[in-house]
């Protein structure tokens, strides 16, 4: 059982998604809950494997290896880390919450939902495999669903949203697979990651394509590829768009999760492999992260769809992820062997994902509840919802305050770590994005004044108070983040023997010389 | 012994926070919407902070100290520890926030009696005391911002208290904005501080200056962040424009939060740090401190609304404190926090008993349209609210600095460190002309609000018969700080009013900087000393200049206000309209930058993505295009023979070699086949 | 005749020929007959390498696996065709291609 | 002599292949598979294997045959037996294949082929027979379930209502 726990997390999904197949398609309900009894087994199976996880161990465990393609060294391997196993409780958690988030759907039913156990698999798998084909073949998977999710469920624009998603991530995925062949081809004809890893920064070192140093090709094209899914600033148009126009439930896993992917594979596969890459590309990380700050709060503070705020909130706080993965450079001996920094800056910028997971995914479904409600998400169109609804109103200050990175919050410590990480090496950069700190503030608060506050607008004067089912979706989030912003030792704990390998791997680099 | 400490500040921290806990999720469900789990709560933690100072003051130890921290969280090298620090000045504004806070507690009870949202209300306060007594108790940076932070939560939900009014939502979001911008610099100081020394606890970051860890421009950038913290909450000059506008909250809450604790957070953190100010950084914090005593006062000559001059006041005295610790006298410093709690907290409250009478006459009277806080509608309530004005009066003169009343020996003590501080350093003169201009100011403005309210005949006669004074739960209040405002309070055990010299002095003892190469704590000390006697006859005299003139422009009526406001022309207008702050923040700063914004969103989605991104597809789809008229023309039409038919487009040239056929199928695949034998073979 | 070579060689005519009907034949029948001598070029194969291979026997076993396979084939393709004469009157394949649903 | 009988059949087998492509009747065609299958049943018998020889001729001429024969009997009117068949893309499928044959024959005639030396064994039914009952036993059943398949599909197909 223990050696396959992965195996079954991943595929037990597939599984849900026969059951789903056998159901007529009428019978709604049973389809709905076969969808929750796999994500729910598939939760319970995650939480065994946290309770089993071993956070001293700084390397692979649970590790499955099965030959695949043997021809092309292509294997079967799945395996987590205190890197990635945050991500897959988070995956396990937010799908199981977003079952319930779509148990509203009403048309194509088992359609979505078999879509829904597919793109769980997809996510699922990216986390785990480590082989590199393998992870690619994963990463494929989740796109394929997605498009089907906003193309089929979403709202009026679905079509040219779920292509514009579908293009920006392929687009992404294409310059991948080029870097994924490049690494197979000059390391050693392998897939398998931590033999990569072992290797890679050695085989590449020295190598040169075209006059330009391969480590540097490779890093900007994987480079690419993440960076569109986190999004980073030129590569983010497609957010807004897929966010506003995608039912609820996606938007929780594409802001929950899909994001999480790309700094994921930063961490995995460019810091991993590329350890020397991380020297050069620092700096521009850093200022890519200043700029999604300042862009994304902007952007967000404009907005009067809340819907679109809420996904610009997202490039805003992906910004301090970025920030804080930049300080690790502070580890080197260039920079004083300041392991301290790189420790807070890193952890933090892996808490903050975790964190904007939770957060965001409430803001999500709190953004639907209300549009379920009213059918419009227009800021200006509310006004005093406060006295109508006042547990909704509760809820959503408590999650727009954690959004905007109130202290008692885990919001709060993963930006703030990622600040004090950085800060010694990119002073300048760190003090011009606080300034996000102030803007996450202004558009939370102003949007949450313009919904709540004032007289009653007359329309909504029945506006219905939230459900029981829509609590139970957002309250297990919000207790998440509040136990986390008090007391963050259980989650850090259990990544940092992880991440302080990859700091020692960074600190080992240095920077590439010539061009 | 120290357990004792450890657990009672432990109880003073978490009471509150669990009543506020329990008043959010089944208050309104209580009997009295719960607010005797409040009150009950908040009482016990003023009798723990009561049993604290008792114990403080049996001991009679002015180095007492006990500290006590545990791993917050641990990365290997990164380590936060976060914990208490119980030393003298703890205990005494631990006292402090309890007691104003059972206060407010007890006050509210018919202050928003009947209000809908009143076991919230409660709830909130509780959260705020729990954040006060989180900041006072920190003996970290870290969590020092956090419960600062959770101070502006809880700040932004009371003033926001009555949300319908959209002036409440505004002056809510306000508040806590203008607290942000000084957060980020007290965030950027915490980050310089723990780049350079590697800690976040005050013993570790003193330690680092005095090693030299930290030092020179460095250390004063520190110290100005961090001091930019206190700048926001403390409200002081330039972002005092949140205060004024927080009077839209509950008046108790005013008395609470706006007048004696959380605006003297700004004040503590500033005394605590005081220790790693370097000499620059402490002149910055002087001028900011001056300028805004007297800014304020101007301002405050000219409101009519009671809580605003009340406002303006606080904003003027929090200028004062902070003055004096960039003037080094930091002990004078929180000893006017402590003073300055008391009266102002009255005097809030007296302002609230005020209020809530006026607001029940002009309620009988079916009147909502007549403001109930301005001070043009009141006048003669003397005989009719005689507790609420003599426990007013008492705490005027102690804010004006007569003697015999504790202001006095406070102000006395700052204006006395001001004064010594400008005759060591005479380029400095402007900070004691500050100091004692606002002095007068203060006593004209303050006396101007007693007699424009309680002397004089009624402005409106018809509600005049329905004003009654405040039931017991609000006078009760008034009389214990009233009772509060007086001399011996402070002094003990000595009883001469014109010497700070007590237990106070005894107990707070200056220590020296911690900044190699600062001028030490004796010597500042021996020169206020040398300055203490001009001070005292100065602010006396300037006191009674400004109460002098009150009494004859709004008691006798000699000279007229009117007149006075006609002659000094714009002035009169820039302090009536607080100098424009708010008009031209809102144009030079807040428009322009949701202009920017908006600029910055179209930019984004409707030039970027729709041009620059889509534009790539369309490049895409053209290329495509070609690529597919090379396809078909030069491939298809050559290797399939006669199966190519005229071709609308790119997508049927593909379409023909999906002829359907079987047949062609294995065509290809053979051709294909010898493709891949003769490139095997070549 | 003692020589692989030359039943390579005939097996290699054979398949051509057939491929040759397979494609270009329109009547289905026929090119059933296609696909019967590619069948039996394989079937020449199977049985040649076995006999120069050392007598194994195996390669008749195949053999007549394919043998088998290929009557099943001919009985289903011949069922079709005449289904597919029955009701398009037509036994060209192209044409019923043309003639979906 | 019997070199020349195995040209003779090579030839016999060969040259009724390339009838059975080319003619333009289709009863043509199917007489010309009867000869070309003859001869394959003749090339089994220089290649030692008498029992596929039997079964060659049993199945193929005895089974298939006869089926295609009765296809081509019932798809078209008895009184037409000129059955004119025409072929599509003729030319470049003959250039194709051609060109096909070309590379298989280079390659065929390249290749170093290994041949052992044996000696002619009796008989093979038996080996045969065993081996089936053996070793490929699994293969067996599932042949003889495919058969059962096809037996049932083509019944099926041929109904009258479908």
């Amino acid at each position: 059982m223990e050696s396959n726990l992965l195996s079954l997390l991943v595929w037990l999904p597939v599984l849900g998604l026969l059951g789903i197949a056998l159901i007529p398609r009428h019978r709604t309900k049973e389809i709905k809950w076969m969808a929750a009894l796999a994500t729910g087994i598939q939760l319970v199976l995650a939480i065994v494997l946290w309770s089993k996880f071993d956070p001293s161990d700084a390397g692979m465990q649970f590790v499955e290896r099965a030959d695949w393609i043997p021809s092309f060294n292509i294997s079967y391997i799945l395996g987590v880390d205190g890197l990635s196993l945050p991500m897959v409780i988070l995956t396990a958690l937010l799908c199981f919450i977003g079952v319930f988030v779509s148990w509203k759907i009403d048309h194509a039913v088992k359609g979505y939902f078999a879509l829904f156990l597919l793109l769980d698999t997809g996510i699922m798998g990216v986390f785990v495999s480590m082989d590199f084909f393998l992870f690619y073949i994963f990463w494929e998977v989740m796109l394929l669903p997605m498009y089907f999710l906003i193309g089929i469920w979403g709202g009026p624009q679905r079509e040219y949203a779920a292509i514009k998603f579908f293009l920006y991530t392929l687009f992404g995925s294409v310059l991948m697979l080029i870097g994924i062949l490049g690494l197979y081809f000059t390391c050693g004809q392998t897939f398998d990651i931590q033999v990569l890893i072992q290797n890679a920064p050695e085989m590449l070192s020295g190598v040169m394509w075209w006059g330009m140093s391969a480590i540097k090709v490779i890093w900007v094209l994987l480079f690419i590829g993440f960076a569109i899914k986190v999004p980073v600033f030129p590569f983010h148009t497609w957010l807004p768009l897929a966010h506003v126009e995608a039912p609820t439930a996606i938007s929780v896993l594409l802001a929950g999760i899909l994001l999480k992917l790309g700094v994921y594979g930063i961490l995995r596969l460019n810091y991993g492999l590329m350890p020397d890459g991380v020297w050069w590309f620092a700096g521009a990380l850093a200022f890519l992260g200043l700029i999604n700050v300042v862009w994304g709060g902007l952007c967000a503070l404009a907005q009067t769809d809340l819907k679109k705020l809420v996904a610009y909130s997202s490039i805003n706080h992906m910004g301090y992820s970025l920030i804080g993965m930049a300080a690790v450079i502070a580890a080197g001996s260039a920079n004083g062997a300041n392991t301290t920094a790189a420790q807070a800056g890193l952890a933090g910028a892996v808490f903050q994902m975790f964190n904007h997971g939770t957060i965001s995914a409430m803001l999500f479904i709190l953004v639907g509840v209300i549009y379920d409600r009213a059918h419009h998400r227009e800021i200006n169109g509310f006004g005093g919802l406060a006295s109508q609804m006042p547990i909704y109103t509760g809820i959503t200050a408590l999650a727009f305050f954690a959004g905007l990175g109130l202290p008692g919050f885990s919001g709060f410590i993963s930006e703030a770590m990622c600040f004090i990480g950085a800060f010694p090496v990119f002073k300048g950069i760190v003090i011009a994005s606080t300034v996000g700190i102030l803007l996450n503030a202004a558009y939370f608060l102003w949007a949450f004044q313009r919904i709540f506050f004032g007289k009653l607008n007359d329309k909504y004067s029945d506006l219905a108070e939230i459900n029981s089912r829509e609590l139970f979706t957002v309250i297990p989030l919000a207790i998440i983040t509040v136990i986390l912003g008090v007391y963050p030792a259980p989650f850090l704990n259990l990544v940092k023997s992880t991440l302080n390998l990859i700091i020692e791997m960074v600190a080992s680099g240095s920077p590439i010389a010539g061009m | 012994m120290d357990n004792i400490y450890i657990n009672s500040s432990l109880a003073i921290l978490f009471l509150p926070l669990l009543a506020f806990t329990i008043q959010i999720f089944i208050g309104k469900r209580l009997p009295r919407q719960g607010d005797w789990v409040s009150i009950s709560a908040i009482l016990f933690t003023l009798l723990l902070a009561g049993y604290m100072f008792i114990s403080m003051l049996a001991q009679y130890d002015p180095n007492f100290r006990y500290e006590s921290s545990f791993t917050w969280m641990d990365l290997g090298d990164f380590k936060i520890r976060l914990g208490f620090l119980v030393d003298n000045i703890t205990i005494i504004m631990l006292l402090v926030v309890a007691l104003i806070s059972s206060c407010t507690h007890i006050f509210s009870i018919k202050y928003l009696d009947g209000d809908i949202r009143y076991s919230r209300y409660y709830a909130y306060l509780g959260l705020f005391t729990f954040s006060m007594n989180g900041i006072v108790l920190a003996n970290n940076l870290v969590s020092m911002y956090i419960f600062w932070e959770l101070v502006g939560v809880s700040s932004y939900l009371l003033i926001g208290h009555w949300f319908e009014k959209e002036s409440a939502a505004n002056a809510a979001k306000k508040a806590f904005l203008t607290n942000r911008v000084g957060d980020i610099g007290f965030f950027i100081g915490i980050m310089t501080v723990f780049t350079a020394v590697g800690s976040f606890a005050f013993t570790d970051i003193f330690e680092g200056v005095a090693l030299g860890s930290i030092e020179g421009a460095t250390l004063t950038f520190a110290g100005i962040c961090l001091f930019a913290g206190a700048m926001g909450k403390s409200s002081q000059f330039p972002l005092h424009i949140w205060l004024p506008d927080a009077m839209e909250g509950p008046t108790p809450v005013s008395a609470l939060m706006h007048a004696a604790t959380m605006v003297a957070a700004g004040v503590y953190l500033s005394v605590r740090l005081f220790p790693l100010m370097t000499p620059d950084a402490l002149t910055f914090i002087a001028y900011i401190g001056g300028f805004t005593a007297f800014f304020a006062a101007t301002i405050a000559l000219t409101q009519n609304d009671i809580k605003k001059v009340l406002a303006y006041s606080t904003v003027s005295q929090l200028g004062y404190m902070i003055l004096a610790v960039g003037t080094g006298v930091y002990t004078a410093a929180f000893f006017h926090l402590l003073t300055h709690a008391m009266f102002k907290a009255n005097l809030f409250y007296g302002s609230g008993s005020v209020i809530h009478s006026m607001h029940h006459a002009l309620h009988k009277k079916h009147d909502h349209d007549t403001d109930p806080q301005d001070m043009r509608n009141m006048g003669g309530f003397k005989e009719k609210m005689p507790i609420t004005f003599w426990s007013m009066t008492i705490s005027t003169l102690a804010i004006a600095g007569v003697p015999f009343f504790s202001g006095f020996l406070s102000k006395d003590a700052i204006l006395g460190g001001t004064l010594s501080f400008a005759q060591n350093h005479p380029q400095h003169f402007l900070l004691p002309i500050f100091g004692f201009g606002a002095a007068a100011m203060t006593a004209f403005y303050m006396f101007r609000m007693i007699f424009m309210t309680f002397y004089g005949p009624s402005k409106m006669p018809e509600i005049y018969d329905d004003i009654h004074e405040s039931p017991r739960e609000m006078t009760g209040p008034l009389v214990l700080l009233g009772t509060l405002s007086i001399f011996v309070f402070y002094t003990l055990p000595y009883f001469n009013p014109f010497s700070t010299h007590g237990w106070f002095t005894d107990l707070i003892v200056a220590k020296d900087s911690f900044v190699p190469g600062n001028i030490s704590a004796h010597e500042i000390a021996e020169h206020a000393h040398h300055a203490h006697m001009p001070a005292m006859i100065l602010s006396l005299s300037v006191a009674g200049i400004g109460i002098l003139l009150a009494g004859l422009m709004y008691l006798k009526k000699i000279l007229s206000a009117d007149t006075w406001a006609k002659n000094s022309g714009p002035l009169y207008k820039l302090s009536l309209n607080k100098f424009y702050f708010d008009e031209n923040y809102d144009r030079f700063l807040y428009q322009p930058l949701m202009k920017f914004a908006d600029k910055v969103a179209y930019f984004d989605w409707e030039l970027y993505d729709k041009y620059f991104i889509n534009g790539f597809g369309k490049v895409t789809s053209w290329l495509s295009n070609i690529s597919g008229k090379f396809d078909y023309e030069g491939i298809d039409q050559g290797l399939v023979d006669g199966v190519g038919r005229s071709a609308k487009n790119v997508g049927h040239s593909l379409r023909n070699i999906q002829t359907g056929r079987i047949q062609n199928y294995i065509l290809y695949v053979l051709a294909g086949a010898i493709l891949m034998i003769i490139i095997q073979a070549v | 005749m003692d020589q692989l070579v030359n039943y390579l060689y005939i097996s290699a005519i054979l398949f051509s020929l057939g491929l040759f009907g397979v494609i270009t034949r329109r009547n289905g029948i026929a090119v059933l007959m296609g696909v019967e001598l590619i069948l039996n070029a394989a079937n020449i194969n199977f049985v040649a390498f076995s006999r120069f291979g050392g007598m194994n026997v195996s390669g008749h076993v195949f053999s007549l696996f394919v043998i088998v396979l290929a009557a099943a084939e001919a009985a289903v393709a011949l069922a079709i065709i005449i289904t597919i004469y029955n009701s398009m009157q037509t036994v060209n394949v192209d044409d019923a291609s043309r003639l979906k649903h | 002599m019997s070199e020349l009988a195995f040209w003779l059949v090579a030839a016999i087998t060969v040259v009724s292949a390339g009838m059975v492509v080319f003619s333009g009747q289709l009863i043509y065609s199917a007489i010309a598979l009867l000869f070309t299958l003859l001869g394959v049943a003749g090339l089994y018998i220089f290649l030692w294997a008498d029992f596929m020889a039997g079964i060659q001729v049993m199945v193929y001429i005895g089974g298939i045959l006869v089926l295609i024969i009765f296809g081509i009997m019932l798809t078209h009117k008895i009184e037409s037996v000129k059955i004119s068949q025409t072929n599509v893309q003729r030319k470049i499928g003959a250039f194709v294949v051609a060109v096909f044959l070309l590379f298989l024959a280079s390659s065929l005639g390249s290749a170093p082929w290994f041949q052992m030396v044996t000696t002619e064994p009796s008989e093979t039914v038996s080996t045969v027979g065993k081996l089936l009952m053996t070793k490929y036993l699994l293969p067996f059943e599932v042949a003889s379930i495919l058969l059962l398949g096809s037996l049932i599909g083509a019944a099926m197909l041929s109904r009258k209502e479908g």
